[in-house]
């Protein structure tokens, strides 16, 4: 009995031993879980921060284009293009609010477009968090698209334009490469194309998605809208010099610091570490393309240009955006140097044998080296995974050709011609419309004495006495 | 020595490249050109501030000076006020003034030879 | 005896068993500890982070308001106008830590102000974070007022007013809202005023304390000083065109980055998920403000007017600056709708009526738009829990008149008169001692010259020839 | 045997149970160490996004300088400045990518300089953050140099001297103080300097290796290059006021919230709380600089001027940059009442008694006070782990004057000797070289006709009519 | 025909809208306008750059033309002098100047039916 | 009554302030200075713009008016030649001519004691 006891007792007291450690380790159980939770909140709450803030620089892009776009064009339409610009991101804000993010990241209707959450209807903080960020980017779009135009195009037709870039052109083919849904034309894991070429198509920040749109939009909308008077004499192009170089370069320098937003957020994640090596490389690109331009124009006129060298900076810029986050830092000034190249070669062909008028150069900075970057992409990329982008989880899939890969190459072929496709047929369509229903362009009249007069009825400078 | 003459043409900023087009093609290449504003028959134009409008009734004008011979003051003349006309209010004026001394400054060369 | 060997020993082993399980628990107990204070440590650092940036942003908010300005305003008075408004900083900055802080935040006196912490004595991290958040915001009320007076003040006056205005004018209101004491007349659990309204006062990031503040302390001021000479013929108000429409349009976009860290940052929390909603609520009224004003413009003079444009936007972010994180996506729009017809309204009013002279509309955007977001927090606030805020730790707490709430309203409107009292009589009073002591206007003659040779013996811009 | 069973049965039982509880204390112990993995990268990543952040903010000081150094010079010279901003960080961007992180972080040679990750070779996202936030640093002590010397250096002379500041001059003074190597001349605990002083040199965000190198390399630049014409009339000093203070003052603006990145960021640790101290620090330093010069010239010349109480902000700034983390509010406000009068006294002494013409004032504002806060650290510094300093883990080691300590005055006074010899005479040999090369000067035709069109074949501003 | 005479006024910028109405109203709304700076007896204006004091001796003023008959000089005179004088020094000049033709550009008219 | 005589030179700017010492040391302070643009024997100076050259024929001029008694208009006109010309085209011109009266508004005075 008395070992029964024993026995007995030492067994209870056992168990209470036993059940005194369970409630500790089921605490520590539930604080391992708070902590898990505050932890993942803090991670969500950090790529809140992140994304805002770079949102915020996105968002300084649209000052910086105003000043690039104003300063290398005439004094006297210099109001027009700020509120071309201005009304741009406003209306960039309410169009992709209303409709461009369903559009773009609805639910996927035939693999082609979204179409649900008009209005942001059900958003929570991550939705705004994420809409805030896309809408930036969207604005921007549309951006690029009045610098190609200035000068001559009639404001009503470009509010319009940008509304329907907002809603409609953008986000369509947003949705191809950014929507995650899996029949999304070009990234897809069921879309018939990604199928076909054996790799994803990557578009890191959007060479293709914000670039290559605005620039061959803005293409199809300067031949609707032919060049400026006096721009051409008897086919020879003429030089119309812009009015005030110190804007520019502000505007390009603003630019560039938007860039770091634009590609170091693009991660969408703030503890993705690859946020580095995206921003390291577009400081390199975007360099580079400067360099670039600036020799290229020291050689050929015996003088470094200015606003050349300053679209080198814009074009190393695009055309990193799309393989940032894929490609080593060799790679990102190689790349930034054709980058500047093209844009040269660009604007001399654009004006030379396309014969047509872009006054701050957007169609070469934005269109042919968006279309640059994301064939860089299948050219440059590390792969996922390997070398430089071990760890990595938002990059390019495949490696690119100097890796010996071809599918990534393949699919960023596809891609980059369905920009310009879509961009370009896309345009050609919207501004032939507006052309017929509101006019497109100013009267003779009104682009002799400029649009700050004849639109708003007011001079930028009127105090200044100009030539 | 020839009597000089000091042509003062006052026209559209907008017509300017065509007048110095025409001036050249004339043989007229020499020329001191000036930013005015002006006034005239012309009424102003209305422009806006802040949603207020109201009247600017000077205008930007450019304003050509010429010397050149007596003799070739009517040809000036004539290829200035071709070429600046529209025929609306404002197409702007142009005065003959005499002068009585041109000195070419590098030279020092007088006159006919200084032109 | 074998049994009872085996039973001790069994015993014994159990034991030493869940003595070594002790010390991992305890171990873990300890890393937990230390991973708790760590995720709490970082939840502190994400909130430094982002407080500083966002501080950051509002300080841009100064080159914003210099530049437009500057940049509606005559260029004879550029330099004066951008000495006025680095010195608001500066003094700003100075004042602020030396007075300013410790009268909004410091040991509550009465319920009216507070009174310790001068120099910020006692300081630490958290302090100093908290200060530069709140000191920027400081500096950004007296600027305000700097833009209505312009071309016409005497310098020396204005520093005096400004040292005033961040040393008493503004934290007395903000100590009010914003302190967190229990007295706090329009927001403390204790204050009557809360008490009878039966809701607590809501100005999320200030419409009410740095606007309404600065726009009707504006007011006064213009009224003592009077209008520009030729501003009004006969009664009639004339057109003074500002110099640099570039500059008022950079200033804008400056203004309305610097407001994402304005309205982003007023959660004070890195990690509030709320700050999402205020910065989309942010960009859709300023979106909406902007279009509304040039609508409005467009119907009236057949034009969209730029300035008046540009003033919409600040008309919309003023308004929701209070509202931002406790309504809707679609309020916000309205909200901001509201505020661009409320800006060309007042300007309109201003000068039709009152024949006050306000170059840059200082008092229209940050005044009355400034009432108006307080008002409309009455009216559209969803309600601290309810749908959207199901979450919400700091928004309006009661909902507003269209979910059937009237406690809020009630509230709102008390504080918003509170603030048009407060700043208008103290403005008075101080403003009308500066002009007996200083004198606060420039003779004719210095006006008539400019302020920038009189008052500081240079020209903005001595290259330039000007009208 | 019943008993015997029983007993069998609950040993098993019990030994079960403990079983049972180890799992979960496993599972535990891995939760925990993933959490702990998880908190650490958290906090990884808060420092990779505040570093990138705060390096885009040091980045905008580019935008800042080109703005400064374009508005305080004259327009014929505007597109020049303009591109040698641009290219100084652009050639920074990849010259210190090439070689200058190789030569200021690479492996320690002899104390002296490192040598080895050229190219960064072997990066990853941690050595990529660091670079960026590095480079940016670099090229602002290129800019600096810009500055001083405008108006009159032939464009690739220019160019030559920032790929080698950037290359040699600037990191290897950058290795002595912050390669963080054993033998780093002023702060390894190996150095022999470190010994002697007995405390380590200390240089928060660059008093010193930022602004000092620039500061007395640009001495070195203009006694080389000799006045701008006109500059003196028989050795007395002219006026030759600057074309824009719109420009100047936002460049200022600019340059301000620059510095918020500059020294808040140079904590190099997202979680490290003093980065509130250092930037409370960096502002009161700031506007005390700016009221100081105002006052002084306002006592002067009996009129506030503006572009020196802008010079004042920068004197501020730049004093406040070493010690901004290791002392105390009022101390910043010392440092910056005294830097405001450096640079006042600077200019005139600079004019008058050196007889070297700096048309921004970079030498004063840089050079002399950026040995002035080199000093102040050994004056004003608390002491780490004193007083408000108290958990700090990156600022001075040792007291200052004030605080009784000796030895941190005495470092600070070898290290900013040590500044001053390097670049200045590593300035003169490397502009001699360049001089004797390529030229280091225009031509007199040239210089009067303006950089704009005789090294770029461009006007700035070919519209306005100008003096 | 009549004798044409163009008047130039060197006047106070400050005193420009003043004169401007006056002209308007004594009838002669025609003129031409431009920027110029000027010297004469005045001192020049003490400015400062960075703290450093000089003088600027070429100051802002503004200069009208008015082309009219030589019978309404005296009246331009008068109106101009009356309303541009402050009394201080620096309230300028008026130069009064023989035009020896004037052309409207519009029409081709010429002298008294085209001012 | 003292012949008055406007001396209109338009010479380069780089220039101006060797002439504006040189004729404030011959005696003529008074002046009225204008910014134009000129084109003469001068060829264009070429620019560029983006990657592309082009010819600017129009230069940066600077335009003195002074108007002296017709008895010191050669000191005058020999002040500004002998400082205003390089010897390279471009140098510009000095044209004379003839003032009918010349009235100080200010006071009134007339000509002579006007200048
Ligand atoms: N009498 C005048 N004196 C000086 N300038 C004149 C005179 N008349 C016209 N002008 C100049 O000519 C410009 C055009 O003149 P305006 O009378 O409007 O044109 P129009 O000859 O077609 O009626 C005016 O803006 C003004 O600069
Ligand atoms: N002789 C002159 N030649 C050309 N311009 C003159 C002459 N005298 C005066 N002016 C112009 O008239 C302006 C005012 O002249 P000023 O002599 O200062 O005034 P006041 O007549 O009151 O003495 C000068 O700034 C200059 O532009
Ligand atoms: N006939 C003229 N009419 C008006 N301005 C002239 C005339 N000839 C020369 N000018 C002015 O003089 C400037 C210099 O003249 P230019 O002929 O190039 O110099 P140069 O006398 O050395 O040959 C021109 O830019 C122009 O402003």
């Amino acid at each position: 009995m008395e070992k029964n006891r024993i026995y007995l007792l030492t067994s209870i007291l056992v168990m209470l031993a036993l059940l005194s450690l369970t409630p500790p380790i089921a605490a520590q159980e539930e604080s391992i879980e708070s902590l898990t939770e505050s932890v993942d909140g803090l991670g969500t709450a950090l790529t809140f921060v992140w994304l805002l803030l770079c949102g915020g620089l996105v968002f300084l892009m649209h000052a910086g284009f105003s000043l690039v776009e104003a300063g290398f064009t005439r004094a006297k339409n210099t109001a027009n293009i700020l509120m071309k610009n201005l009304m741009t991101i406003c209306l960039g804000v309410l169009i992709y609010w209303l409709v461009g993010w369903a559009i773009m990241y609805g639910e996927n209707v035939g693999g082609i477009f979204g179409f649900s959450q008009f209005c942001l209807s059900g958003a929570d903080n991550s939705t705004w968090n994420a809409w805030f960020f896309q809408m930036v980017f969207a604005a921007t779009g549309a951006t690029i698209v009045s610098g190609a135009m200035a000068e001559r195009t009639n404001f009503k037709a470009y509010l319009v334009f940008t509304g329907l870039l907002v809603a409609i052109i953008y986000p369509v083919y947003g949705h191809w490469v950014w929507s995650g849904a899996d029949f999304a034309l070009l990234t897809g894991d069921g879309s018939w194309v990604v199928q076909i070429c054996g790799a994803s198509f990557h578009d890191f920040a959007g060479s293709g998605v914000v670039h290559s749109i605005g620039g061959y939009a803005a293409l199809a909308g300067v031949i609707i809208l032919g060049p400026r008077l006096g721009k051409f004499k008897n086919g020879k192009p003429q030089v119309i010099p812009g009015h005030n170089i110190t804007f520019g370069f502000l505007g390009v320098l603003l630019l560039w610091l938007g860039w770091l937003g634009f590609n170091g957020g693009s991660t969408l994640d703030g503890s993705d570490a690859f946020m580095n090596l995206a921003v390291a490389n577009t400081f390199l690109a975007a360099a580079a393309g400067a360099v670039a331009a600036m020799i290229l124009t020291w050689m050929k006129t015996g003088k470094p240009d200015p606003s050349l060298t300053a679209n080198g900076v814009l074009a190393g810029l695009v055309a990193i955006t799309a393989p940032c986050g894929s490609v080593e830092n060799w790679a990102a000034i190689v790349i930034g140097i054709i980058a500047g190249a093209i844009v040269y070669a660009g604007v001399m062909f654009n004006e030379a044998v396309l014969k047509v008028d872009d006054p701050v150069g957007a169609i070469a900075v934005h269109g042919y080296c968006g279309t640059w970057g994301l064939l860089a992409v299948g050219i440059f990329s590390v792969g996922m995974g390997n070398g430089i982008l071990d760890g990595a989880v938002y990059a390019a899939g495949a490696p690119g050709l100097l890796y010996g890969g071809v599918n990534q190459f393949m699919v960023q072929v596809v891609g980059a011609l369905a920009a310009i496709i879509w961009a370009f047929v896309a345009g050609l369509i919207v501004f032939k419309l507006i052309d017929i229903v509101i006019g497109l362009r100013v009267s003779e009249r009104e682009e002799l004495e400029g649009l700050d007069i004849t639109e708003h009825g007011i001079r930028a400078y009127p105090e200044y006495i100009t030539e | 020595m020839a009597e000089m003459r000091k042509i003062e043409a006052i026209i559209r900023p907008m017509k300017f490249e065509e007048v110095k087009s025409a001036l050249t093609d004339a043989g007229f290449v020499s020329m001191t050109v000036m930013e005015v504003r002006g006034r005239g028959q012309q009424k102003g134009l209305v422009q806006q501030w802040r949603g207020r409008e109201y009247c600017v009734d000077l205008l930007p004008k450019t304003r050509i000076e010429v010397v050149v011979s007596e003799r070739d003051v009517d040809k000036v003349v004539e290829v200035i006020q071709n070429t600046a006309a529209t025929g609306s209010i404002g197409d702007g004026k142009i005065f003959v003034i005499p002068v009585e001394r041109t000195i070419r400054i590098r030279t020092g060369e007088e006159d006919g030879e200084a032109i």
